[in-house]
């Protein structure tokens, strides 16, 4: 009974996941399970396969092997949309907001386009059935717009916003989605710590809702102060993985990651 | 005066749709046909402007669609004797299938690749309809089908009608859900996949409208010209439509019919430069394209409409979709 | 079918596919500098061949001068282009759609301009290479055929060469790599660029010079060649100029072979049908040409 | 709610605006009908009045001329207005027609059919005595319903069989149709050549296409059966695959239609491929001096071809048209549409003779019988103006004029 | 070495600048710091002419280079690694690092022992040489930016955020390589976010806080001064 539980409290549950670009292997025999409302961090040197390995689970890349499953049902070769309508959001390294839509356009994009909803018909129609549909969108997405202290910037142009606001925008979009486990790419690169601070409280107040979330980051402190769980990548793969004070003294970890900066946060 | 203005602002299709109602009395019978391929020219660019446009995926068979509604409804007419409805009704949904077909390559490709193999289509439609004869008429062409309607006034009216039908359906798409995903099919495909937007059954839909719009105005063109030929619809054809739909701004509905209207009958207006006039058109492009892309270089612009600052009720927010 | 007539089609188709493969090489050049895809290519290939047409064919220039004369215009011809037009929208990052338009624009206005100045009557000047056919056994072969592979291997070589191993053809394959970065490393961009479009639009003169004696010339003459030679581009690798000579060829030998064989009506339909099983299967072309990265 | 009630109000507008701009229209139309020919005298009057009518109104005479002046085909274009021009200017410097001037407006056809229409809308508008054109068959079928609507003749100029065979009262050509063309050059092969395995090539396009068709017919007249038929698309420029199986074919001589680019590339590769001795028959666009620059004069040697007008042609007249041509344009003269030389004169004595009503200058077309300075012609009950076919061969390094005769009209 | 005198930038893309002063000696490490969309790039950019100043001197080795192009201002040695590395991922290692020599028209024998100094400073460069540079890591893209920099023998190297999205343990390599440049006697002009990592290799600091600087002296003093740095490398808006 308590094993049933267990099982069921994992979101993702990555085995033998293996990526290979021609001849090099990006990602080797990966093992990864993220636990329910948990923060899971994935850390490791450039080039070790982080930004791969979300790749893979969002479905943007074929995989080679293994088995990604999510809520317990396998996700894997299924395209990015289906990945995300099962209720996995991510977010870019480079933020990929359109920047020539408003806020509120962007947000909206969220509630993705092909799954339910009123159709072309409905839309071309202007049927009351779309109209309801518009206007139900248009309430989630304020509400996750006031959310995330947005709503003054509705109506602007997403390339006119600030660095951070954008940072901020795109993990509101992808709040829209309803997501059950959210996938964020180095979401403080480049962010001051002001910004940083207002991020890490965004990204704890997303985990009190419920969602889980596996990061990517290189700022350690980050890391600390949120993670619950990190697991550390090198070549693809799995060296290490605990709580980020296990970790941090872990000498593999150290030699392949850390370095010097890494020694002085221990 | 404000009010007249946000007043036109709110019914600027409307109006368009009655200054093209009443043209007929002013003009006469040549330059009654000139604006009824304007209008049919529209119906075909509006189907360009959610493909191009929104969808920002290049096309240069617009013309072999065109084609395909034109001859499916004058093959089905004359071969099969089936009224001019049902054949105008089936032709539509051939050319959308077809239209749909395009689709495919479009999940792999974009840019200069997508173009090429659009270009393909339109030289494989143009080399069938020279060589089933059997089946097209050959370079003889096809004829001795009949219209929609007996009166060309009518048939004019019903095609201003639809014109207006089509803008309002278009301008709603832009304003929806399905708009937001073309557009950001166009700025950031693998963004928009991620966040759940079904991007091929989005790039199917954007061909299939396009398409449709194109079948329909073929069957227009079929009843206006009364008969038709391969030479109608060549690579230059799709190259003029391609000039009305970046004349119109990319981004506007109104922007996009006043331009094939106006770009239809400029021959007229420019009667003098004979020969050289595609020379200036072209030049025209040019300098547009240089001078107003450069200067704004983002992503949309509503040209015309911009200029003449009309924009129908272009609901930014998107609550409640749509224009009264 | 003997097997002489087969090897005469393989012959005929050569020659046909080493004139799709000039432009082609143009188009993939500019691909690779500038990362535009050139719809002009062909029609610049035709204001090559009418340049000539006046400077040799009516100005009774010699050969020599009167092929330099052409190619120096044209080359002037894409510098400006370049410095004018297609560099300040590349400069301020204008949609690439809008760039692949004015593309498309510009051969619609080049074949408009010959269109006025030349008239449509095809035209043709006397073949440099002779006109005596020469006769191997069962099989038939014009001189120029030869002259043409030498003259196109030897330039294919030179571009190799200065591309891969000179100082500014590695600027320029920079330039189209990251412009800021070559700013910085003190190249001018506008000037690598425009000299990208007059080598580009050179190859151009070159393809004319060499195309119009064998075709006649005529406005359209250009944009014909230029359809097939899109097609080869991509079949043969965008951006790879051995894919562009092969595909080029690969394309005039298919279409003659499936010509005589099956249809000569529906060859462009058989060429376009090879070339959309290739972007769907093997997007990168025979020469695998780089795919940019997706995320 | 509101905006809906707003938008219904308005399409009833809309509606009722139509229904006036119908009617509006229609009253129009009848109503501009008399006026369009009122400049004319009425039919009733007796014919003698009219020339004095017309002469002292000294009203301009207008002739518009269709023909394709942008597009692939505009230096065919060019060469109709040419030719055209030449006759009015010359009738204009020699006191017009009873002394009114011609208006000669030439109206661009393009290339397409859509913008052919448009075209012959627009000479329609323009209220001319006659119109000269369309000269593209496609334009033809697809546009003679308007102007048998408005009852102007037309003098059209595609070579399809089909164009005249409508029974439209008003529609005439005076090009020749390739039902009486193609049976000279096909007892040509026969009687002078010996031709006994004749193989044809063609272009997909309705010129060379309505050639093929009277070819079939005209070679069983005398026996013949092709051995092959190949076709080919317009702007190929390739013609090995097609050649090659004529050459297995065993052919002795070739039928050959198309466009001066297409042909010249055919007669050009046909000596590439060793097929030297393959005789040539071809017809007007095969005397075309495009021909003998594309292809190479060594390279034709022996073509033989049926024209509208023979570079060859030693007749005093005709060679002074071509001097005259020559001179004028700064060019060799492409026999190809000379014909409208001589169609403006046609128009000019009929005008002259019963004045600028488009009735009856209908009917003096369908019974004509003129010999102009290119040749003869004659209406037959279709309404081709059938014209003196020559036939000419290219020999030594010109063009001799091997036959010249007058079709007998049905 | 370099001289900044009253730089004011107004440039719609970049963060604006006021009256920045700014000066570089000879042979040292100098840090600019601050806090994101302080302006410490467009500092950068406008040194090496990328953009545009609207006033103020720039002056290099006692010459102004103010409203000069980046070609130009390159050849008096004057090296700008920028943000992002911006290395050219389609021509290989070799060819990155000979381009950067473009102003210099080395002989063929002059390159190679250019290259070969590159080679000795990252060894790692020199097993890679033939690979092309967009398939490499981003530390080793980072080595191949400052090399090819190295390769026009700069008198003044500017290096634009070194240390950005990469893993602790490459960021110590390349703040170690840094130091054996300005060693070497290369001066250095270096931008971090990371305070603590440049006041560590760095002799001279600026911090910059919304276009203006608001500190400088030399960095030990400045790394004892934490209050005031926290206020200014955090609270940016």
């Amino acid at each position: 009974m308590a094993e049933q539980n267990q099982e069921n409290r994992i979101v993702l549950k990555i085995e033998g996941l293996t990526k290979r670009f021609g001849g090099l292997v990006a990602v080797n025999e990966l093992n990864i399970n993220v636990e329910q409302g948990n923060i899971c961090a994935l850390i490791g040197p450039n080039g070790s396969g982080k930004t791969t390995v979300l790749n893979l689970i969002t479905g943007i890349y074929p995989i080679n092997g293994g088995k990604i499953e999510f809520l317990g049902e396998p996700i894997q070769g299924l395209p990015p949309h289906s990945v995300c309508w099962r209720g996995i959001a991510r977010t870019f390294q480079n933020i990929r907001i359109l920047g020539s839509q408003t806020v509120f356009e962007n947000a909206l994009l969220g509630k993705g386009y092909g799954k339910g909803g009123a159709g072309i018909f409905h839309t071309v129609l202007n049927t009351p059935r779309y109209r309801k549909d518009m206007a139900e969108s248009t309430d989630e997405v304020n509400e996750i717009l006031e959310f995330a202290g947005l709503t003054e910037l509705r109506r602007e142009r997403a390339c006119n916003l600030p660095y951070g606001k954008q940072r901020i925008l795109e993990i509101a979009r992808a709040l829209v989605t309803k997501p059950k486990l959210l996938l964020l790419d180095e979401p403080a690169a480049g962010l001051n710590s002001q910004e940083i601070y207002t991020l890490m409280e965004l990204i704890s107040k997303i985990n009190e809702r419920g969602i889980s979330i596996l990061l990517i980051e290189h700022r350690m402190e980050f890391i600390g102060k949120l993670a619950d769980w990190v697991f550390v990548l090198n070549h693809g793969s799995k060296i290490a993985e605990g709580t980020f004070d296990v970790i941090k003294e872990n000498p593999d970890v150290i030699q392949a990651y850390l370095g010097r900066g890494g020694r002085k946060l221990a | 005066m404000k009010k007249v203005k946000t007043l036109l602002h709110k019914y600027i299709l409307l109006v368009i749709g009655f200054i093209l109602l009443i043209l007929p009395l002013f003009t006469s019978q040549y330059e009654f046909y000139v604006v009824e391929r304007g209008v049919q020219n529209a119906i075909q660019v509006l189907g360009l402007l959610i493909l191009i446009g929104y969808s920002g995926m290049m096309s240069l068979g617009s013309a072999a669609l065109l084609a395909t509604g034109s001859y499916t409804y004058g093959i089905l007419l004359v071969k099969l004797g089936i009224s001019p409805w049902l054949g105008a009704l089936l032709a539509i949904i051939i050319t959308t299938l077809i239209g749909t077909l395009l689709a495919f390559p479009s999940f792999r490709l974009a840019g200069p690749f997508l173009v090429v193999t659009t270009v393909g289509f339109g030289e494989i439609v143009r080399i069938l309809l020279l060589n089933l004869e059997s089946l097209t008429g050959g370079a003889y062409g096809l004829e001795g089908y009949e219209n929609l309607f007996a009166d060309s006034r009518l048939v004019y009216a019903f095609m201003v009608v639809t014109l207006l039908l089509v803008a309002v359906g278009t301008q709603r798409i832009s304003n929806s859900k399905l708009g937001l995903a073309l557009k950001s099919i166009r700025q950031d495909e693998v963004a928009a996949e991620i966040m759940g937007v079904d991007v091929r059954r989005a790039k199917m839909v954007s061909f299939a409208l396009s398409a449709m719009l194109a079948g329909l105005s073929g069957v227009f063109l079929a009843n206006l010209t009364g008969y038709m030929s391969p030479d109608s619809f060549t690579s230059a054809e799709s190259t003029t439509y391609l000039l009305m739909v970046v004349m119109g701004g990319m981004n506007s509905v109104v922007g996009a019919i006043i331009s094939s209207i106006v770009i239809t009958a400029l021959p007229e207006f420019l009667r003098f430069l004979s020969s050289s006039r595609l020379l200036v058109y072209s030049l025209v492009l040019l300098i547009y394209l240089r001078v107003h892309w450069v200067k704004s270089s983002r992503p949309s612009c509503a040209g015309v409409a911009k200029k003449l600052k009309i924009n129908i009720g272009n609901n930014k927010s998107g609550r409640g979709g749509g224009n009264g | 079918m003997t097997v002489a007539i087969l090897f005469q089609l393989i012959l005929n188709g050569l020659a046909m596919g080493i004139i799709y493969a000039l432009p082609a090489l143009g188009i993939s050049l500019i691909w690779n500098a500038s990362g535009l895809f050139n719809f002009a290519q062909g029609d610049l290939l035709t204001l090559g061949g009418y340049i000539m047409l006046t400077v040799f064919g009516k100005l009774n220039i010699p050969f020599i001068p009167a092929f330099m004369i052409t190619v120096a215009a044209m080359g002037l011809l894409g510098y400006a282009l370049s410095q004018i037009y297609f560099y300040p929208m590349l400069e301020n990052k204008v949609n690439p759609q809008i760039i692949l338009i004015g593309t498309v624009a510009f051969s619609v206005f080049i074949r408009n301009l010959v269109l006025v100045i030349w008239g449509t009557t095809p035209q043709t000047y006397t073949n440099p290479f002779g006109s005596q056919v020469m006769q191997i056994g069962e099989l038939y072969l014009m001189p120029h055929v030869i002259w043409i592979v030498a003259i196109v291997t030897v330039l294919l070589s030179l571009l190799q060469y200065f591309l891969r191993s000179t100082m500014v053809g590695i600027a320029m394959r920079a330039v189209a790599q990251r412009q800021t970065a070559s700013w910085l490393m003190g190249i001018r961009n506008d000037r690598m660029i425009a000299l990208t479009f007059l080598l580009s639009t050179s190859i151009a003169a070159v393809s004319g010079v060499l195309i119009s004696p064998i075709l006649p010339l005529t406005p359209s003459m250009g944009g014909m060649i230029a359809v097939k030679a899109m097609a080869a581009v991509l079949i043969g690798g965008l951006g790879s100029f051995s894919g562009a000579l092969i595909g080029g060829v690969a394309v005039g030998i298919a279409e003659t072979i499936f010509a005589a064989i099956v249809d000569p009506a529906y060859r462009d339909i058989f060429i376009f049908g090879i070339l959309v099983l290739f972007l769907l299967f093997r997007p990168g072309g025979i020469f695998k040409a780089q795919v940019s990265e997706k995320v | 709610m509101k905006n809906v009630k707003k938008a219904v109000v308005w399409l009833l507008v809309m509606a009722f605006a139509l229904s006036i701009a119908a009617c509006g229209n229609t009253g129009e139309k009848v109503s501009s009908q008399p006026t369009g020919t009122s400049s004319a005298p009425a039919p009733s009057d007796t014919p003698s009045k009219t020339p004095e009518a017309s002469k002292t109104e000294k009203e301009k005479i207008v002739i518009a001329h269709l023909a394709p002046l942008t597009g692939d085909a505009s230096f065919q274009g060019q060469i109709l207005v040419n030719c055209a021009k030449m006759a009015v200017d010359e009738i204009n410097a020699n006191g017009g027609i009873n002394g009114a001037q011609i208006e000669y407006i030439p109206v661009d056809e393009t290339s397409t059919t859509a913008t052919g229409i448009e075209a012959v809308r627009k000479a329609i508008a323009l209220n001319p005595a006659a119109v000269i054109g369309p000269n593209r068959s496609g334009t033809i079928l697809a546009a003679e319903e308007l102007w048998k609507e408005a009852k102007i003749p037309f003098i059209t100029d595609g070579t399809n069989a089909q164009t005249t065979q409508k029974g439209n009262p008003y529609t005439f050509r005076i090009q020749i149709a390739s039902t009486y063309w193609i049976p000279i050059l096909a007892r040509t092969a026969k009687e002078h050549y010996n031709v006994t395995k004749p193989a044809v090539i063609y272009g997909t396009n309705e010129y060379s296409k309505g050639l093929w068709d009277a070819t079939e017919p005209a070679l069983k007249q005398y026996g013949l059966k092709p051995v092959t038929v190949q076709t080919y698309n317009d702007g190929d420029r390739d013609f090995t695959a097609q050649l090659l199986k004529i050459k297995e074919s065993g052919a002795d001589a070739l039928f050959c239609y198309g466009y001066e680019a297409e042909i010249g590339m055919i007669l050009k590769q046909r000596v590439q491929l060793g097929m030297k001795d393959l005789l040539v028959f071809g017809e007007r666009g095969c005397s075309s001096p495009a021909i003998e620059q594309l292809a190479g004069k060594d390279n034709i040697e022996g073509l033989v071809c049926s024209t509208t007008l023979s570079q060859g042609d030693p007749e005093t007249g005709r060679q002074e048209f071509i001097k005259k041509y020559t001179e004028k344009y700064n060019g060799a003269i492409s026999p190809t549409h000379t014909n409208h030389y001589d169609s403006i004169y046609i128009l000019a004595d009929i005008i002259g003779r019963v004045g600028s009503d488009h009735e009856k200058i209908r009917e003096e077309l369908a019974k004509l019988d003129y010999t102009g300075a290119l040749g003869r012609y004659q209406a037959d009950s279709e309404g081709n103006l059938v014209h003196t076919i020559y036939t000419q061969v290219f020999k030594d390094g010109k063009w001799n004029l091997l036959l010249q005769e007058d079709y007998p009209v049905k | 070495m370099l001289k900044i005198c009253d730089l004011t930038v107004a440039y719609s893309v970049a963060p604006v600048l006021h009256s920045v002063n700014l000066e570089v000696p000879e042979g040292k490490i100098v840090a600019l710091l601050g806090a994101n969309g302080a302006g410490k790039s467009t500092t950068l950019k406008a040194v090496s002419g990328l953009i545009r100043a609207h006033s103020g001197r720039i002056e290099f080795c006692g010459q102004l280079i103010s409203g000069k192009r980046p070609d130009e201002i390159v050849k008096l040695g004057l090296a700008h690694v920028p943000e992002g590395r911006l290395v050219f991922p389609g021509l290989s290692v070799f060819e990155n690092l000979k381009i950067g020599s473009y102003t210099r028209r080395y002989s063929p024998n002059q390159l190679k022992v250019h290259m070969d100094k590159v080679y000795e400073l990252f060894p790692r460069l020199a097993e890679r040489c033939t690979q092309l540079a967009g398939t490499m890591s981003g530390g080793e893209q980072q080595m191949l930016a400052i090399g090819r920099a190295m390769m026009s023998e700069p008198k003044l190297l500017m290096l634009d955020e070194p240390s950005l999205g990469l893993a602790p343990v490459v960021i110590d390599t390349i703040m170690d390589k840094i130091t054996e440049i300005n060693k070497h006697g290369t001066t250095v002009l270096l931008i971090e976010q990371n305070a603590e990592l440049a006041l560590a290799i760095s002799h001279y600091a600026y911090v910059l806080s919304v276009g203006e600087v608001v500190l400088s002296g030399e960095s030990e003093a400045v790394a004892e001064d934490k209050s005031i740095l926290e206020a200014y490398l955090g609270g940016e808006q």
